[in-house]
């Protein structure tokens, strides 16, 4: 990939500024194709959101998807993964930041970083039970309020549990 | 006798929220305070099903999110699949996609136009609108049989090609459009109530725009030039000249004027792509049973309403292990309450509309 | 002509006429507009129902007189009564007093057009037709609901302070007429040989956008915005109520627009009155000048509609009290004094 | 002087009498309404409308039962039972169970079918009163046109 040349140089500085600033934490990196991809521990997220906001000038967080690895080969041998996809703009810059979580466990919302993060993890929280700590008003989002479960989730049926058409 | 505010109930069933969305407003005599969109009327499980059927059959489906601009969904799905795969695709059947998706953001951008004048209360313009639009949903008609869910865009190319009477046909349609549209712009650009009702409504600062994630010609009115189709180029956008409009200070009028724009760039680029388009075949030879090594991948485009974004991962089988889409329209919709503030109440439905937000893609 | 007749059949006649007057305009008017808005947005309209959609009105009025009338538990059973025959009853009331055309002798017997003319017939008229403010604001009320509450809110709001500049025009048109009967008005502007709509434009500019304003009608539809406010102060009526509200905002056009006929076009007159070249239209008679001048309104009224997007609340008052009233102020005072100058 | 020429303009609403004469261009211009029953606007030659099966020129019917639509379509809207007779060179379907209310008009089966069986007709007017009507059967599958009409909503008032 001839024209990416011209930005790998200076996401892999800002790989290894990253990788410098949370030692422990960078689990395993890529980079390619104008795309740094991460993979944070759970508890240094908040702090490396920040990092690649307020230094690295990630300004826009465009998405948040939740996986749910139950019997695929969970890279990180939790059961869930939350992908950050965060982009830079004006340009085309993008950083991918991937946190495995458990089944229990929570991650620190982005709100306070990203507005439109708000309704991403209510989303995922929705779908898949992911809570996030420090998020204003974690409700779900499309189910209904008194809707137990989480439908997303590999072990809940397709067809509904109330056995569907 | 204490005065407090009191929350009135916009929907889902209310002739102006574009489906069934339903907006709880905090309200003190007129003046909005807060706005929460209360989501899910429409939702179908989309993410859910799409794991249990194969590559292909997705396809279909994805027409059914923004059921006003499906050929976009159909490329940005298609193209996700493709990066994953490693599919080549034909430079024609590339070009055949541009045709197709810069149609359908003519189309979506005339549904947009004549909801939101219908909304603020001009109401012929949305009859003006619709007549034009009528002429492009013939052509999907005339290119492979259906006018709304169309899936016409399928992995690894087009469902048809391009013959030369489509081709006469498209650019007659494309003749036509711009005198249609000088009688709305006539009726409504210097129009002092139309200018009363969106200069200044519904304002965003450009850095609290891009906090809340919003994307499409919502930010682009803010003076913001984000366009995939420029900055992250795919299906060969960068071979077309065309150019971004831009707004200054991001409030209704703004968004109005950078969609109508937007319909003349459109005009622009299916020209060139018509008159540029290559020889070859119009579609890749795709295997019926596509398997895709495990990966992940996350692509984006400009679709209408905004940056649309699909993440695929596969696993190996021909069924996708999860597909899950970046709505435009739902992260644009974040930003209603910050713009609703202190406006009127009658203005929350201008700026609903000036939003172009469609709730099949919001609720998935 | 036996004194029987001449007392009580004409009488009786002449009050079914004008109560038959605005309800044959009403179904005229509902026809022309979903005609004339349709035919403006490249659209055929009714042409089903009836010789090109004519019947279309009449159905809707028989749709509406058998549909359930429901009315909630938590309205305001009284009010809720009332406020359709308020609005209705005063529209009506006030086409008693309109002068359709000259007097027509038969015999002995001079049968005038109009039920009843009085010397302040323009003030009676314009006082009925701002009680219909009242049913609006009780139907709104009554209804206990938060739509029509602010559906009525905002239309008290608009018609009163419209209501102003309307008066202030009424009065520049009394001042050069020297009279408050509409008859009276109408003489004046025969013998003066000039309309008042082309001696004083600037009244009737002021005057037909209050009078659209003042029906809640075309870019003024504030109250019944239906993008907004479902149906403002009549969402939650239906069956004959409705239509009691529905007919009302017609007769009430109809009734603004012979207004505007009467004091600015000089209501039965022929065209151009002066220039005596066009004398042989006269033998057209003076009803058929008014009919054609009121349906010209109309006319108006509905392409107004098909055309302008809706104002907002706030800049509808700002409009009003910003512009309208002192233009209509220096416009009674310009007159006032060419009056005394000349 | 610009000002003044704005004022001039706005106070004499030079932008809501052009507005009106536009409204008025278009009230006497061709109008695009087609009156539906009397003139039906025949929809293109390639319209996806209600899937048929068809015949070839001997009158038997092309589909050889091999359910690749089947397994093609996504919404499981087909239910076939193919046999073959003794003698015969292909199976035939026996039973050919096809739900319209399922079905999402993505041409995914006339794209696989072998022997070019199961084609879309240019049919638009799909709406019937009967639960059943929707649910076509391997016979109903061929017929078209006014008994077409008959299955979907049989039994209506109605007069045809």
């Amino acid at each position: 990939m001839p024209e990416d040349q011209a930005d790998r140089p200076e996401l892999r500085e800002l790989l290894a500024a990253l990788a410098g600033r949370f030692a422990g934490a960078v689990l395993a990196s890529v980079v390619d194709e104008g795309e740094l991809s991460v993979r944070l521990s759970k508890d240094a997220l908040a702090s490396a959101l920040r990092f690649l906001k307020e230094e690295a000038g990630f300004n826009a967080l465009e998405d948040i998807a939740a996986f749910d690895n139950l019997g695929s080969a969970a890279e990180g041998g939790q059961r869930f993964t939350v992908v950050y996809r965060l982009g830079k703009f004006p340009g085309a810059l993008r950083a991918r930041v991937a946190v495995d979580v458990g089944e229990g466990e929570s991650l620190a919302s982005a709100v306070p970083l990203y507005r439109s993060a708000d309704w991403a993890e209510r989303e995922a929280f929705d779908m898949f039970g992911v809570r996030f700590e420090g998020h204003p008003d974690l409700r779900r989002i499309y189910m209904p309020d008194e809707f137990e479960g989480h439908p997303l989730r590999k072990d809940f049926p397709l067809a509904g549990r109330t056995g569907g058409a | 006798m204490e005065l407090r505010e009191y929350d009135l109930n916009m929907g889902p069933q209310h002739p102006s929220t574009h489906g069934v969305l339903r907006l709880k407003l905090a309200v003190d005599n007129e003046v909005v305070l807060g706005v929460e969109p209360v989501l899910g009327y429409l939702h179908r499980g989309m993410e859910k099903l799409w794991e249990s059927l194969t590559y292909t059959q997705v396809v279909p489906l994805t027409d059914r999110l923004d059921y006003i601009a499906a050929l976009s969904n159909n490329l940005g799905y298609c193209l996700a699949v493709e990066k994953l795969a490693g599919i080549e695709v034909p430079k024609r059947a590339r070009y055949v996609r541009v045709v197709l998706a810069e149609l359908q953001r003519l189309a979506s951008h005339l549904a947009w136009l004549g909801f939101m004048a219908n909304d603020i209360g001009a109401m012929s313009v949305l009859l003006y609108a619709f007549e034009a639009r009528e002429d492009v949903l013939d052509l999907f008609e005339e290119y492979c049989g259906a006018r709304l869910t169309i899936h016409g865009i399928r992995i690894g190319g087009a469902v048809r090609d391009l013959d030369t009477p489509l081709v006469s046909r498209i650019r007659a349609v494309l003749e036509r459009i711009p005198k249609r549209l000088e009688d709305v712009r006539a009726l409504l650009d210097e129009n002092r109530i139309w200018k009363e009702r969106t200069v200044g409504v519904g304002r965003i600062a450009a850095a609290a725009a891009i906090d809340y994630g919003l994307t499409g010609p919502g930010l682009r009115a803010c003076g913001l030039a984000w366009d995939m189709r420029k900055d992250i180029p795919y299906s060969s956008y960068d071979d077309f000249a065309f150019d971004v409009p831009l707004g200054t200070n991001g409030d209704v009028y703004d968004r109005y004027l950078v969609r109508l724009e937007e319909i003349c760039q459109s005009i622009r680029i299916v020209g060139q792509a018509l008159d540029g388009l290559p020889g070859g075949e119009f579609t890749a030879k795709v295997p019926r049973v596509l398997k895709i090594a495990p990966g992940e991948v996350f692509h984006t485009i400009e679709a209408p309403k905004g940056v649309l974004g699909f993440t695929v991962r596969s696993n190996g089988t021909d069924k996708p292990e999860r597909v899950k889409m970046k709505s435009p329209s739902f992260i644009n919709l974040q930003a209603l309450d910050h713009m609703c503030r202190g406006n009127l109440f009658s203005d929350v439905v201008g700026i609903l509309g000036s939003l172009d937000i469609v709730l099949g893609e919001i609720d998935k | 002509m036996t004194p029987f007749v001449a007392d009580v059949l004409i009488p009786v006649g002449k009050i079914v006429a004008v109560i038959l007057y605005p309800m044959v305009m009403v179904v005229v008017m509902i026809w022309l507009e979903r005609r004339v808005v349709a035919l403006m947005q490249l659209r055929l309209g009714p042409n089903r129902v009836g010789f090109q959609g004519l019947a279309q009105p009449v159905a809707d009025a028989v749709k509406l007189f058998f549909k359930e009338d429901i009315r909630q538990r938590q309205a305001d059973k009284l009010l809720f009564g009332i406020s359709p025959v308020l609005v209705m009853a005063s529209s009506l009331l006030a086409f008693c007093f309109l002068p359709l055309g000259e007097p027509i002798r038969i015999g002995t017997y001079t049968l005038t057009l109009w039920i009843a003319e009085s010397p302040v017939g323009l003030l009676i008229v314009l006082g009925l037709s701002s009680i219909s403010v009242f049913g609006v604001i009780f139907g709104g009320w009554a209804a206990n609901s938060k739509y029509p509450l602010m559906g009525a809110l905002r239309s008290v709001v608009q018609v009163l302070s419209y209501e102003i500049p309307l008066g202030l025009t009424v009065l520049t048109v009394a001042f050069a007429a020297r009279s408050m009967d509409l008859v009276e008005i109408v003489r004046r502007q025969e013998a003066s040989g000039v309309w008042y709509g082309f001696l004083m434009p600037v009244s009737f500019v002021v005057f037909w956008i209050s009078a659209v304003a003042e029906t809640n009608r075309a870019p003024f539809d504030l109250p019944e915005a239906e993008s907004e406010l479902v149906a403002g102060y009549h969402t939650e009526y239906s069956g004959m109520k409705f239509a009691y509200f529905y007919m009302a905002e017609y007769a009430h056009m109809v009734l603004v627009s012979s207004l505007v006929v009467i004091l600015f076009f000089g209501g039965w007159l022929a065209p151009f009155p002066s220039v005596k070249a066009l004398d042989f239209l006269d033998v057209v008679p003076g009803f058929v000048w008014y009919l054609v001048k009121l349906m010209f309104f109309l006319y108006l009224y509905v392409w107004i509609r098909a055309t302008f997007p809706r104002y907002r609340f706030d800049s509808l008052i700002r409009l009003v009290w910003k512009w309208l009233i002192p233009l209509a102020l220096v416009n009674l005072l310009v007159v006032v004094l060419v009056r005394y100058l000349l | 002087m610009k000002r003044l020429g704005r004022f001039v303009k706005s106070f004499f609403l030079v932008d809501m009498l052009g507005g009106l004469l536009v409204t008025l261009r278009l009230y006497f211009s061709r109008k695009v309404t087609i009156e539906y029953p009397e003139r039906v606007q025949e929809p293109s030659e390639r319209f996806r409308g209600l899937l048929r099966l068809h015949r070839d020129e001997h009158g038997e019917p092309l589909c050889i039962a091999c359910k690749a639509c089947q397994r093609a379509c996504g919404t499981a809207c087909f239910d076939i039972e193919g046999k073959k007779e003794e003698g015969a060179r292909f199976l035939r379907p026996m039973k050919f169970d096809w739900k319209l209310d399922r079905c999402s008009f993505c041409g995914f089966c006339v794209e696989v079918c072998p022997t070019n069986a199961i084609r879309f007709s240019r049919e638009f007017r799909l709406t019937g009163v009967r639960k059943d009507g929707l649910l076509f059967h391997r016979d109903e599958m061929y017929i078209t046109g006014s008994d077409l009409q008959e299955h979907l909503c049989g039994g209506c008032r109605r007069a045809r």
